[in-house]
């Protein structure tokens, strides 16, 4: 994972306008206004091919994968399984068995935890939680913690809500599991990850990075990366909702107990017991989300179209434009958080202005076109940590452009005429 | 602000630049509660001092957006002095009122037989009911309210 | 649930000729022939209506929900939640917060089982299962037996397919849940969910009823059923794949402890802890499949035009036209397995043609555009009990005529001569 | 039956019908393994009975669709008396057959470095790889014998 935020140019002929015309929705207008969609941290929007290959499948092929001996059975089947493989050359993962399928990101680190986790930790063991994680990093430790009794600690902050790793060996005493955000959803932070899971592994610790915001925005490589599993979910990445992705290194799903029980994931079945299917799909119990799969292999090939260096270029040079923006506009009136170097920060933008209450300024952005996100977004603790209820957070991806800056400063201006 | 004014009425920004009641009060005498809107993470707390079966005072505190912080200043107002009982007609009244005008939103029609008495100030707040999501930021304070209420009651 | 079977002829004009119509899969040509789709047991084929309202999901007002205070984020949140909304209408449920959205059936029962099941059941309790289930309906269970020592009963199995309730009695002895499918996938029996319910409750027992083959096909009312839980999946009702659903009653739900942790599922998350969500977002970790939800939405509408009970007298009549049809050709050639009687089956229809084996006929009739499954149908256990490996199935639904059943007749005659 | 050729060839049927070295040996001497192709229900067992390293009696039982009987069959045929290693070089040419048409279904191009040698009759089954669910049928007994090498090896 390319994550050091260094990349130089590239001479890619990135077209923001061009890319734009690809997504319908960024067509709309709201409230008689163009629609200026900056959340895509939340969910991304979805190129025209996307959506279309998903309702031509449903048009076309769609029947249940594995046991159809029928022709557009065979083709659902292969066009999932060619998905599957997709995934696995876009985050360079030694096999295609490691790329399990699951419903989201969350279901994914559950999973882990229901399975690896259950069975491999017990009463007293240590588990790391950076002070950056979602809700879905933390609660199935916490769920974990209260059933068998297990220890969180947490990596603290710096100031400017980077990872304080001052004291990392003291805090990996003990530490069985670390589980860190590659990128920090609420803030930008971009975390050093594969220092920290050298360090986790150097105490014997597996290491769980939640890769939700950095795979659609940075080139992912998990050979390189070294960690033991990430999850991440597809509508982040252009790609459908219902679809999320579990990757392990084989040794560890191998041994693992089966997760949801049920068709596919069985090899056969008695009255007596059963006995599990073959990676991957011990752990894909029922019929998968097969038109969401499908889709997930049209968005990485959308996505390779054009590179992820030249998408993380676009995003870096367009979150260094942002800042600036706000910053000459709104000076002291505006505070954003995270760092304030645009390299060690994705496309996040999380901001609070005046003490206008982030609900309020959203609203009447929202007037204006504007798409942005209030609230702890899935991080309270966090939140807590930074003295802070809630934030306004504008999150950018390939579509956006400069303009889409211009219209935010300007609406934030409108926003304060009313709260003044 | 084309859009806006049925929300942001000026009774509403009022109550936000200075919300009434604000603060909190010693516990015991008074009963305190706590509400989350999990949407934005505001949180509200309420303190109530009852005596016998009335709201001899309320403060409101923590934090959070103009709706839910005028709502909870409005329902200051509008309770303290009243019995529990009028309190608890009153939260119903509040919550009919957030919810009703939900199903009909652009309609100018409107049921007779759901008409309810005029409320005070408090009709400012009908307008939120057009913005969905906001409709928990209004209720916030006064599911808060409630939770104390049902306490005392049982 | 209307699962007597018996039903008195209305007067609903319904035609499958233009049913078919709304179907684009079904226009399909596959090897030159028309495509004759009998494989909706597995998953069901989709009106335009669907497809095309989630292809417009994501061009109009794909957003995440619950979280957004723009526009398109509200209307994505209404129009979810209007589709649990109608769900717990289809269904007649007393409240709209027991419609937990899941990723298909599977999850739904493992929700149990994780849930309810472990912290309910304990060493030495008995569950009882019918010997019609499918493995996601059986392995769940297994899971927990072998976790928490739990014994494992089986109502056996009559000749003809149907469950023997002979000594209903004595099966039910200390058992704490009764999980029974409304109808077999495997054999189309139709079981008699509402009396089970009754005796399972007459011991205190709990009563989880998988409904994927019933929901689709029957007019259904979990408050007339009277059982505790009930799990279908979208996929086999019109709707597209990634969604399933578990309804559960309310005072149980409100009881369990959550399933997945993340984000959604939430009130609060501090370092030290979390508080759970109001139902039904307590067990909705994570983005949920919001174009799947919207799908389903409308997939209920689509099924509503027609009535549940027409759509049954429909199927209940192609059915014993196919019985017919495939006796009168084939006598003794073919057996087909379940009862005789078309009242007591759904449009499943599960048989053996001489010694071919069902793979190699399905392949057959694939080249005739003639879609069924072979195999085992996810029923190991009922298929030993039945003697059988595999068996080759054709399932009916809404869209399907009598012309179907022809082509399905005159293609086994052609694999009769391939192999003879 | 147009297309179909190419998978029911004579030579597939005859062994279907006519299976060679079906049945079962006593365990020990021989030994025994069990396959299932969980697509279809299909459970194969396999029975060896080694001398040293030579396969000198081998027997196939379950039951299962005319390519995995078949197949099974003529791997009887063309493994016995055979020593394990070339046993284990004939499964592995039989996979990679399995496999490398795969990808290059309907071309006619063929690329010379991945001919590999006639395998005699079992080149039959070559028209296996166009119907992709079939191929875990014609592997299934290889899978299954290939399991019995492995532990005998080790
Ligand atoms: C009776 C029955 N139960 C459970 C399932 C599992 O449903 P799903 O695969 O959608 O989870 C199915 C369908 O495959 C079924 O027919
Ligand atoms: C950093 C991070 N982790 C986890 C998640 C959860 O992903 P999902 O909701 O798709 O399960 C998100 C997105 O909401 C996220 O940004």
């Amino acid at each position: 994972m390319n994550l050091s935020g260094v990349t130089e140019m590239s001479d890619s002929n990135f077209d923001p306008k061009k890319v734009k015309k690809d997504f319908p929705l960024l067509e709309r207008k709201v409230n008689g206004n163009p629609i200026v969609y900056l959340d895509s941290a939340a969910t991304s929007q979805k190129p025209i091919e996307v959506i279309d290959r998903m309702s031509d499948y449903y048009k076309e092929i769609n029947s249940n994968v594995h046991r159809g001996a029928y022709h557009i059975a065979e083709l659902a089947t292969a066009e999932m399984e060619e998905a599957r493989h997709k995934v696995h050359r876009f985050i360079n993962s030694p096999s295609e068995k490691e790329i399990i399928f699951t419903k989201n990101a969350t279901e994914a680190i559950n999973l882990v935890a229901y399975t690896w986790a259950r069975s491999e930790l017990s009463t007293g063991d240590v588990i790391l939680l950076s002070s950056l994680e979602h809700h879905s990093n933390i609660v199935p430790w916490q769920q974990l913690a209260s059933e068998i009794g297990i220890e969180i600690r947490w990596i603290p902050l710096t100031k400017d809500g980077c990872l304080n790793l001052e004291n990392l060996d003291e805090l990996l005493k003990g530490v069985k599991l670390l589980c860190v955000t590659a990128v920090s959803n609420a803030l930008g932070t971009i975390n050093p990850v594969k220092e920290l899971v050298k360090a986790a592994h150097s105490v014997g610790a597996i290491c769980l990075v939640d890769a939700c915001q950095s795979v659609p925005h940075f080139d992912t490589d998990v050979s390189d990366l070294g960690a033991d599993f990430i999850a991440f979910s597809g509508h982040k990445m252009c790609a459908p909702t219902g679809i999320g992705i579990l990757w392990g290194r084989l040794e560890l799903l191998e041994k693992m107990p089966p997760f949801l029980g049920g068709g596919e994931m069985i090899l056969n079945v008695t009255t007596e017991g059963f006995t599990t299917n073959e990676l991957p799909w011990k752990f894909e119990a029922g019929t998968p989300p097969i038109g969401e799969i499908i889709g997930l292999g049209v968005a990485i090939s959308y996505l390779e179209k054009f590179s992820m260096k030249s998408i993380r270029e676009h995003e870096q040079h367009l979150t260094s434009f942002a800042l600036e923006v706000l910053n000459d506009r709104f000076a002291n009136d505006l505070v954003i958080h995270g760092p304030d170097d645009p390299l060690q920060r994705s496309g996040v933008i999380s901001f609070s202005y005046r003490d206008v209450h982030p609900h309020d300024l959203s609203q009447v952005l929202d007037q204006y076109g504007v798409c942005v996100r209030a609230g702890h977004h899935c991080c309270k603790p966090l939140m807590k940590l930074l003295g802070l209820a809630a934030t306004t957070r504008a999150s950018l991806y390939i579509y956006n452009d400069e303009s889409d800056i211009e219209v935010l400063a300007d609406a934030i201006n409108e926003a304060g005429k009313i709260f003044n | 602000m084309t859009g806006l004014e049925d929300l942001y009425k000026e009774v509403i920004l009022d109550h936000y630049r200075s919300p009434r009641n604000q603060g909190e009060l010693p516990t015991p005498p008074a009963v305190m509660e706590e509400g989350f809107n999990p949407l934005c993470g505001d949180e509200v707390k309420v303190y109530v001092h009852l005596e016998n079966d009335l709201i001899k005072e309320i403060r409101i505190g923590g934090q959070g957006c103009s709706i839910s912080q005028a709502s909870a200043s409005m329902m200051t107002e509008s309770v303290i002095g009243k019995s529990l009982d009028e309190a608890k007609e009153l939260i119903e009244r509040f919550k009919e009122m957030m919810s009703i005008h939900a199903s009909s939103l652009d309609s100018s029609e409107t049921d007779p037989s759901k008409t309810i008495p005029s409320m005070g100030d408090l009709e400012a707040l009908k307008g939120v009911v057009k913005y969905p999501v906001r409709i928990k930021c209004a209720t916030l304070g006064w599911n808060t309210f409630d939770q104390i209420i049902e306490s005392a009651k049982s």
